[in-house]
């Protein structure tokens, strides 16, 4: 038990990767407005909910720090998007298939 | 009593008279307190009070049930009692009863920490029950609210004229009070263990209160959007599950038993825990299969949230997903299955003490079985048509949340009750009370079975006069089980003051909480433990012991 | 996490009496913040789940009722937003060098873009209200898919109104976190608290970057 | 079956095609877990008692788990619970699946009564006149909220849904008077929401049948079909400037977004209540909305009209086309 185990993680995340990110997120934004835009067929929301994640992603990776975190903080993050998952996926499995009749 | 190689017990003796309740007096040492203990005491007087409120509402349902017509209350007021009962004994006894009352008080020192990781929170926790529990006082004295404890839209949102908007913020209040203790304990079991403590040397019932920590923490939040939801429709008028406006109801059920079906988990998981306990302790054997058992409670926390439609099986969801929902549900019996066969195989070559903990235990897992093989044939679709909505499905639920998660509460409060208290109850009485439980529970509720396969639909004010001699079993069976809940509440007391004093282990048993002095000091140990034995090493306390002793 | 050598280390001011020492007490916070948000994420998670329930539905009401959204001010504020985040991971990132005074800029920086962000909100709120979109008994709007539309606008003012209400308490939090940086609080040994503070601030972020796209963006080429 | 001899009911009377296999499936599923029950009590007790703590037992036996038995009890219960999902699918299906030219009769549920209306115009209030051994559909409405129909001697049950229908059918095996339960909790007088099915011969049935009626329902659709002027756009030919109703029900319909629905019950319901959620390509969204117009009753009848326009030929009788009634769109009624 010494010093360094309590000092912070700041040698981890450089200042200049947080204006990196920042950078991305605006450019994100930028496209997803660029994409809605523009008639992409049936890939329009599927483009701009990839986006979206990304932008997520960079968020949670580097602003929140998850990068640099402990294991069962990554466990936690995927348990969420797990049960999330569990209630869109059974639920839209009743909604997806009530047209399909019995014949 | 000498118990040597956990902890000398002999070290604390002067440190005895100086406990968790004599530490400091006065109303605010106890309405400011962050000790885990304190608040599991302030836990277990509000949830007592709760539970005789839900017991009144309960009795006069079942003498309404005597005769058929329908003649003591009307039928607002039936509808009212059912609801209430309903939501006060899930929301405000149950959902809290183990966890907030023995998981507070036990799972620190079970884990031989000083506190929960946030003893702020954990007040906080207390204090959101109690502006739950209030709200839902103010309904009831306001004139209480009908919709069912489901507040099934579109009844609950456009044609019910009763206090729904209250009721539900107290549901909502109250749902955060157990989000946050969840969260407490599952931060607590990563963070706080004493030193050598690893995963596979934690009790049981600090799997099974990990595992509930889980199902409180992902599911309890849909529930308080859903009520939200349901909320902004009364109060805007705006169509979210209204069919007249475009809504769906059946979203809402499924959004509601998103949460309400893992909440049944979150009452039978930390019974099954003080089963685990109880069991070992009683036996004096490590937990037959013990890593089955630890796991299956993990396992039954994931399952439980794969299954929710198997309560809308008629309700109008598509046949192929009502197969898949019924596929699902099958799977969450194997781990419960597991449970049952493990602790029967634990009394295999055990020492097995008939001591009122454990008795009331083995009532526990005869009862449980009941109910989840009867959970099968909830199960199995075809007959899920006939039984649904009628009290065949009344019979099962109370099998698993009365028979299953009371039983364990009762068998966990008088396990610890020594450790909480450092009282000894009176055994004779106990016994008593354990057998009237039992015997009034199954005449209360095994007819329902048979009521609910003739067809008799629950939440049924007046019924068809062919089920009358069923009806009248139950409600004697009822008054039964009111005397049996009835004795504890009397003797518990008394042994406050009367009492004969439990000394630091006054089982035998094994398990941090009991090296340290009953009850225990403020800051739970007198110094940090270090764990080096395994969850149930009874051996070991063989060895320790050397010449047995009674107890 | 060893146990016995803390006693004696000198005690940290804000290490409190159930923790071993800084590191354990730093660990259990961030962690119980996680949780806390993965809660969040089922809480606004039922909400998306209904909003998507119902797109499935009511494909042309949505697509209706993204049009009346003001797509300038909506992608103004996701920018807005956006640096606000990127103010308060730098806070963190300046408690942790326990440097006082970037700290308190930071948090300030981030406030007043918070807030920047909430007074664009009400702008639009006011516009929808003028347009007699405002679900329930002002809802005036005729169209051929005006009740669908309705429920659109309901989701509309449910989800962005609860993300609002994320942010004003974020806000307020802030407020808090600037007295304490500006008194010096934080540094290398004690940062958890505005580490925190942004986890659930860009946890909000998070929720309006899907916001963003699923209330705005639909159908708009058309 | 077996009908019990108890001064009370121990098991409710088979009068249904499907209420002997559901009793079969119960039967089984009480025989096997019961008999384990009993068997985990039986062991509990005898353990408990044999290895009673006694001084020369104060501490229990070792005993390591092993795996295989662990094993066994996950594998085997496992597959005992696949052969009750299994067979309860099956006899799902079965309920589900409605078995070919049944005799329809449609339903509304409301606080807190049974609508039921026969094809050939009957009306009646929780009570339904139906004949043995003859498949029987309901096709079924809520005027509020949910409720459910239950004839627990017929084993079926279904959920009622206000704005969508549903379906469920039955053939009863006995003449008799059988109960009617509502099922779902549905406000004050839930519990009187009760009624009767009278099951009759065939013959009776048709004396009954030939009691008052106005007509059949499909005649009172028509009728209801003129005096809201629906005929002015849906004619008979493809003159009009709504699409031609004869063969719709049960065929494919191509929508002005190119996707393809089945025009079913729900579909019809839908394009009366609120036309321009699924426009049929080729047509201009221009017919009015009847929410709030017609109520569930009527539009039952107009459904049991469009139907019947695919059995008959078309009648030749041709209403005089008056002036078309202007309609007013309506807003949709909010409580």
């Amino acid at each position: 038990m010494n010093e360094q185990e309590h000092a912070p993680h700041h040698e981890s995340t450089p200042l200049w990767i947080y204006y990196a990110v920042f950078a991305a997120l605006l450019v994100g934004t930028g496209l997803t407005v660029f994409a809605a835009l523009h008639d992409l067929g049936v890939l329009n929301t599927p483009v701009a909910l990839t986006i979206a994640t990304v932008k997520a992603a960079l968020v949670i990776l580097f602003f929140m720090h998850a990068i640099h975190s402990t294991r069962l903080t990554w466990i936690v993050i995927a348990a969420s998007f797990l049960w999330l998952g569990v209630l869109f996926v059974l639920t839209f499995a009743d909604y997806l298939t009530r047209m399909w009749g019995l014949q | 009593m000498t118990s040597v190689t956990y902890h000398d017990v002999r070290l604390m003796e002067p440190a005895q008279t100086r406990n968790y309740l004599n530490v400091d007096y006065g109303f605010f040492s106890w309405l400011l307190t962050r000790d885990h203990k304190r608040i599991a005491i302030l836990y277990m007087i509000s949830v007592s009070i709760m539970f005789i409120l839900g017991g009144f509402f309960a009795m006069m349902m079942r003498l309404e049930l005597l005769t058929p017509e329908g003649d003591l209350l009307t039928s607002d007021t039936y509808n009212k009692f059912f609801t209430l009962h309903g939501i006060v004994m899930i929301f405000f006894f149950l959902i809290p009863s183990i966890p907030a009352i023995l998981g507070n008080f036990i799972l620190p020192i079970q884990l031989g920490a000083k506190d929960l990781a946030f003893p702020r929170i954990n007040l906080l926790s207390w204090y959101l029950y109690i502006i739950g529990a209030v709200i839902g006082l103010y309904v009831i004295i306001v004139g209480g609210v009908d919709t069912g404890w489901t507040f099934y839209t579109p009844f609950s949102t456009q044609y019910s004229n009763t206090h729904v908007f209250g009721t539900t913020f107290g549901a909502f209040i109250v749902g955060f009070s157990s989000i946050l203790t969840g969260l407490n304990f599952i931060v607590t079991v990563h963070r706080m263990r004493a030193p050598g403590l690893t995963w596979f040397r934690l009790p049981l019932f600090v799997w099974a209160i990990y595992a509930t920590s889980l199902v409180q923490l992902l599911a309890t939040p849909v529930l308080a959007i859903t009520l939200v939801m349901l909320m902004v429709e009364r109060i805007a008028g705006v169509g979210i599950f209204d069919p007249a406006l475009g809504g769906d109801p059946l979203l809402y059920q499924h959004m509601f038993w998103f949460y309400s079906h893992p909440a049944v988990y979150i009452m039978i998981l930390p019974a099954m825990g003080v089963a685990s306990e109880v069991v070992a302790a009683f036996t004096r054997k490590k937990i037959f299969g013990y890593k089955f058992v630890a796991f299956s409670s993990l396992a039954i926390a994931f399952l439980g949230f794969l299954v929710w439609a198997h309560h809308m099986f008629v309700a109008g969801i598509s046949v192929y997903s009502a197969m898949i929902f019924s596929f699902l549900s099958m799977f969450v019996a194997v781990p419960s299955a597991i449970k049952v066969f493990n602790w029967t195989a634990t009394l295999y070559k055990g020492s097995v003490s008939w001591q009122t903990p454990m008795l009331y235990i083995l009532g526990f897992i005869g009862l449980f079985t009941i109910g989840g093989v009867t959970g099968i044939f909830l199960a199995s679709l075809g007959i899920d048509v006939h039984v649904t909505d009628t009290y065949f499905v009344v019979a099962h639920f109370h099998y698993i949340m009365v028979g299953g998660a009371v039983m364990a509460y009762f068998a966990g409060l008088h396990y610890w009750w020594p450790k909480i208290s450092g009282r000894m109850y009176p055994e004779w009485w106990a016994r008593l009370g354990a057998l009237l439980v039992f015997v009034g529970f199954n005449l209360t509720f095994f007819p329902q079975f048979i009521l609910g396969y003739v067809g008799m639909p629950r939440r049924y004010h007046a019924y068809a006069p062919e089920f009358q001699v069923l009806n009248v079993m139950s409600t004697a069976g009822a008054s039964v089980l009111a005397v049996g809940y009835f004795l504890p509440l009397v003797y518990l007391l008394w042994s406050l003051r009367f009492g004969r004093k439990a000394g630091p282990n006054p089982w035998g048993a094994v398990g941090l909480e009991w090296t340290t002095s009953s009850p225990p000091p403020k800051e739970n140990f007198h110094e940090t433990p270090v764990v080096t034995w395994d969850a149930y090493d009874y051996p070991a306390m063989l060895k320790a012991m050397g010449e047995t002793q009674n107890v | 996490m060893s146990a016995i050598e803390t006693h004696e280390r000198e005690h940290h001011p804000f290490l409190q009496h159930h923790f071993e020492d800084m590191g354990q007490q730093h660990e259990a916070s961030t962690l119980g913040m996680w949780m806390f948000l993965s809660t969040e994420i089922l809480f606004f998670g039922g909400l998306f789940l209904a909003y998507a329930v119902y797109r499935n539905m009511y494909e042309a009401a949505w697509i209706e009722g993204a049009h009346h959204q003001n797509l300038v001010l909506g992608t103004v504020n996701t920018a807005v937003l956006i640096t606000s985040s990127l103010t308060m991971a730098l806070a963190v990132y300046f408690s942790q060098w326990g440097r006082r005074i970037a700290t308190f800029f930071c948090l300030v920086a981030t406030f007043i873009l918070g807030s920047v962000f909430l007074i664009i909100k009400a702008v639009e709120y006011h516009a929808h209200f003028e347009e007699g979109l405002l679900p329930g008994a002002y809802f005036t709007y005729h169209s051929a898919l005006a009740p669908k539309v309705e429920l659109f606008m309901t989701f509309y003012f449910c989800m962005t109104g609860l993300h609002a209400l994320h942010m004003v308490i974020g806000a307020g939090l802030l407020i808090y976190f600037m007295r304490r940086a500006w008194r010096g609080d934080f540094g290398p040994e004690y940062y958890s608290p505005v580490e925190i503070m942004g986890l659930y601030w860009h946890f909000v972020d998070i929720v309006w970057i899907f916001l963003f796209p699923l209330l705005y963006l639909i159908g708009r080429h058309a | 079956m077996i009908a019990l001899v108890a001064p009370f009911p121990l098991f409710p009377e088979q009068a249904s095609t499907i209420a002997p296999q559901t009793d079969a499936l119960f039967i089984f599923l009480s025989v096997v877990t019961g008999g384990m029950s009993l068997l985990i009590f039986l062991t509990i007790f005898y353990l408990a008692v044999v290895y009673r703590r006694r001084p020369d037992n104060e501490l229990a036996q070792e005993e390591e788990a092993p795996h295989s038995l662990e094993i066994a009890w996950i594998i085997v219960p496992f597959i005992f619970f696949m052969s009750c999902f299994v067979w309860g699918s099956w006899l799902y299906f079965k309920i589900s699946r409605i078995p070919d030219n049944p005799l329809e009769v449609y339903a509304t549920g409301k606080q807190w009564m049974w609508k039921f209306q026969h094809p050939t115009g009957q009306r009646e209030i929780n009570t339904l006149h139906v004949p043995v051994n003859r498949p029987i559909k309901i096709t079924m409405a809520s005027e509020d909220v949910i409720h459910s129909l239950f004839f627990p001697y017929f084993r079926v049950k279904a959920d009622v849904l206000p704005n969508r229908y549903r379906t469920m059918w039955f053939q009863a095996t006995k003449t008799g008077r059988f109960h009617i339960f509502c099922a779902e909790y549905c406000g004050t007088s839930h519990s009187g929401m009760v009624g009767w099915v009278d099951v009759m011969e065939p013959t009776d049935y048709q004396k009954w049948l030939a009691g008052g009626s106005e007509g059949s329902l499909a005649s009172q659709g028509e009728k209801l079909f003129q005096k809201l002027a629906c005929n002015t756009c849906h004619t008979e030919d493809t003159t009009g400037r709504g699409p031609i109703l004869k063969g719709l029900y049960g065929s494919r319909v191509t929508l002005s977004d190119n996707s393809e629905v089945t025009a079913d019950e729900n579909y019809i319901r839908e394009s009366i209540l609120n036309p321009q959620a699924k426009l049929v390509r080729g047509f201009g969204p221009i017919m009015p909305t009847f929410q709030g117009q017609v109520s569930e009753d009527e539009l039952l009848k107009l459904l049991a009209y469009v139907k019947s326009l695919n059995v008959a030929p078309a009648l030749s009788r041709r209403e005089p086309a008056g002036e078309p009634v202007p309609h007013t769109p309506a807003k949709e009624t909010k409580r």
